[in-house]
């Protein structure tokens, strides 16, 4: 019925040059760790990674910036990672800086279907640079949208073999939007439970958006 | 023509039953649509969703087990299977626009052979209203219209819908208790035939153009 | 530090003729029946209520439109309320009739902040009448604005003193997007219990958006 | 002048802390802002939400309680409180744009005389990111800047921002260690002065144009 596990082979296989993958986490909380570290593993290259921030140089999936597997950066911080900063300067990573709320409205459109989201954020600022701008009752808003990627990597507290996903306290952060919004969505969840076990009102990812569940090699 | 109401509709549940694959996220509409539940092929494993806010739907709750908060979208008491789940309407229609819901089966006023379909309105005598259905054909992956071949002898496949359109060129499939038809780039094709009917029988209670497929089958159901 | 419970006058108090009032629920599950009791007593007319749909006649909030409280409603089903139709043919209420994917987005998009959403519902339709519409990357789109309200009322299934809430089942449907796009939040919950009986992770509505609390009368 | 940087930056904390009533929704801004909850007066229980998904944020957690589950924006361990709860930034996001947000304290590079403020950037020398800084300026009821009135000698409020926008026009109100200033229609508006300043010393470290309130006062701190 449901057979959506895989290790760490299976997850590997799923990288190649040049992908667009979302990263969950916010700081590194949240952020599927061991995931991050296949990756590293593999050592795919030129990748587009789309998430709230770019993390630690040693922690999070900044760790992938550090090692010069990453291309292109669609974020909205980097401040907490020299190696982001310092790539960006020689030229080597390219870095769209987005506002956060914009960057998960761009994320949640793409998983909802729709074609852009109106936002007074960034109105009169360089964010509107090359965007178009409506005006509704009087007030200016930049047309923002949608931004989708081939894989999502979702961090996980709680699944069900099904794939149901419960995210503890602020771990959750842009990981249910993102699970919303790629073409292969794997989950690395810390504890794996039977189906059944979960409460229904606590899944935050219904089970159909999961493609892949992984479970963590962290504690 | 089949003219036992009930059989005609469990023909026509049973063959869009026989769509689904394993796991298939599937939302059924009220009425006709919700009876394709009853005949999913033993094996299969299909997910339902509700747009009022649940995914793992269960069939009605035995006597005595009925519980006041889970319903579906007509409003109906059911049941939640165990990897079930709930949300908000907010998250069920992003689901439904954002191509994650695999089929959604719907009834139809009219069809029409470029994939239209009108089901929400009848100017001055019925205006239910579109509920979900717009955001429906327009966002799930595929759109099986499940409908009688005629009503009071008039076809319900017409080469263009006459009544306030629910969508434009959404529809991918039409199954009636006679035929299943698909919709192509090229136009309505017809696939399949039920066995005791024929191409001829369903060119004349048909109102729209169609191409016969070459490979036609006979309707499995 | 919380003073959010209010009784039947009270909430009676918040009432006036030609209000706007958003109320939650699904063909009246997750409907906040005893708000709609206090205001059928209290008799006020001429509201206009934004809602998925007119229920029934004799039940939820359709009984408000039996009653000929309202005159306006927004919604998108009416086909279980005879008296909503009826009305509408004798032209004694207007219903504006709102694909429901387009009905909850535009109420987030007043909760959110956000001044329209583009959706591809609608589009080829009598629904696209009036409306701005866009092309991005050549898919065509309908602009939909914000629905905003004076009053939201809320059907919740438990909440804390705080005024968090937890919805059960599917109760949830419009209830706790509502509660983002009114001046004034009102719920009536079916369980009151103190504060840190909740599981935090439950919660679907925080407590900031709650202005007050009612004990509901149904079992 | 106020010489000590820390006693300093405690009497802008002690400042924003005062404007706060009970059960208001406040989110502080990493840095300076962050010293704001130690101060919150007595009586007064202020709500603070972190972007990251948090409302009912709590104190650093005790030695031997931390939980790595529960951080703020800036990435540091924090505990909840009991009402507290959690949420997507979906969410989060919503509640700071929607005007649901009564406060967010944050620093600035430069702030000016209309509202508008620099934070996020100093382009070719240091590109942090806009963050949610953007989103909470344009969504929060009020916009409070918390600086220290001068950086290196240099005044941090302008006539008008030379740093690429944070926002524009949308801050209410700057507390420095020296002054409280409102931005109003008709300008900035000097209303408080520390006790151990005046008017003559906060005009020669400001570089914006400002009237003295009518009724101007001592910063209560």
């Amino acid at each position: 019925m449901f057979h959506k596990l895989i290790d760490r082979k299976g997850f590997s296989d799923l990288l190649k040059d040049d992908m667009t993958i979302m990263i969950g986490g916010f700081l590194g909380c949240g952020t599927p760790e061991t995931l991050v570290d296949i990756i590293l593993e593999k050592g795919v290259k030129n990748l587009t990674i789309i998430c709230n921030d770019t993390a630690f140089a040693d922690r999070g999936l900044g760790r992938l910036i550090a090692a010069k597997q990453v291309g292109h950066v669609i974020t909205s911080h980097i401040g907490t990672n020299v190696e982001t900063g310092k790539q960006m300067v020689e030229g080597s990573i390219k870095v769209d800086l987005v506002p956060q709320g914009t960057l998960v409205e761009r994320i949640r459109c793409a998983g909802a279907g729709l074609g852009g989201v109106l936002t007074p954020t960034g109105v009169g600022t360089i964010v509107e640079e090359g965007k178009q701008k409506l005006t509704v009752e009087g007030v200016d808003y930049l047309l923002e949208l949608p931004l989708r990627a081939e894989l999502a990597l979702i961090g996980g507290s709680l699944t069900d073999k099904a794939g149901n996903v419960v995210y503890n306290a602020t771990t959750c952060n842009f990981n249910p939007i993102m699970a919303m919004a790629a073409d292969t969505v794997v989950v690395e969840t810390r504890k794996l439970v039977e189906i059944g076990e979960i409460q229904p009102e606590l899944v935050m990812t219904p089970s159909p958006l999961v493609t892949h569940i992984f479970v963590s090699e962290k504690s | 023509m089949i003219e036992d109401i009930n059989l005609a509709k469990n023909i026509i549940a049973r063959r869009i039953a026989r769509e689904f694959k394993d796991n298939q996220l599937v939302n059924l509409g009220i009425g006709l649509p919700t009876l394709v539940a009853n005949h999913i092929p033993e094996g299969i494993n299909v997910i339902f969703q509700s747009e009022n806010g649940i995914i793992g739907m269960g069939p009605a709750p035995q006597p005595g087990q009925e519980n006041p908060d889970i319903t579906n979208a007509g409003g109906a008491l059911v049941t939640a299977l165990p990897y079930g789940c709930y949300f908000d309407s907010a998250m069920s229609f992003a689901l439904i626009r954002g191509k994650h819901v695999e089929y959604t089966v719907l009834g139809a006023l009219e069809v029409d052979q470029e994939g239209s379909l009108a089901s929400w309105i009848i100017p001055g005598k019925k205006v239910p209203g579109m509920g979900g259905a717009m955001d429906l054909v327009v966002g799930a992956r595929n759109v099986i219209i499940s409908t009688l071949h005629t009503e009071r002898g008039k076809p319900k496949i017409l080469k263009k819908c006459t009544l306030p359109l629910t969508a434009k060129h959404v529809v991918n499939m039409i199954v009636t208790e006679l035929a299943v038809f698909r919709v192509t780039p090229g136009g309505l094709a017809l696939i399949e035939v039920h066995k005791d009917s024929s191409v001829d029988e369903i060119r004349a209670n048909t109102a729209a153009d169609f191409i016969v497929a070459d490979n036609l089958k006979t309707m499995e159901v």
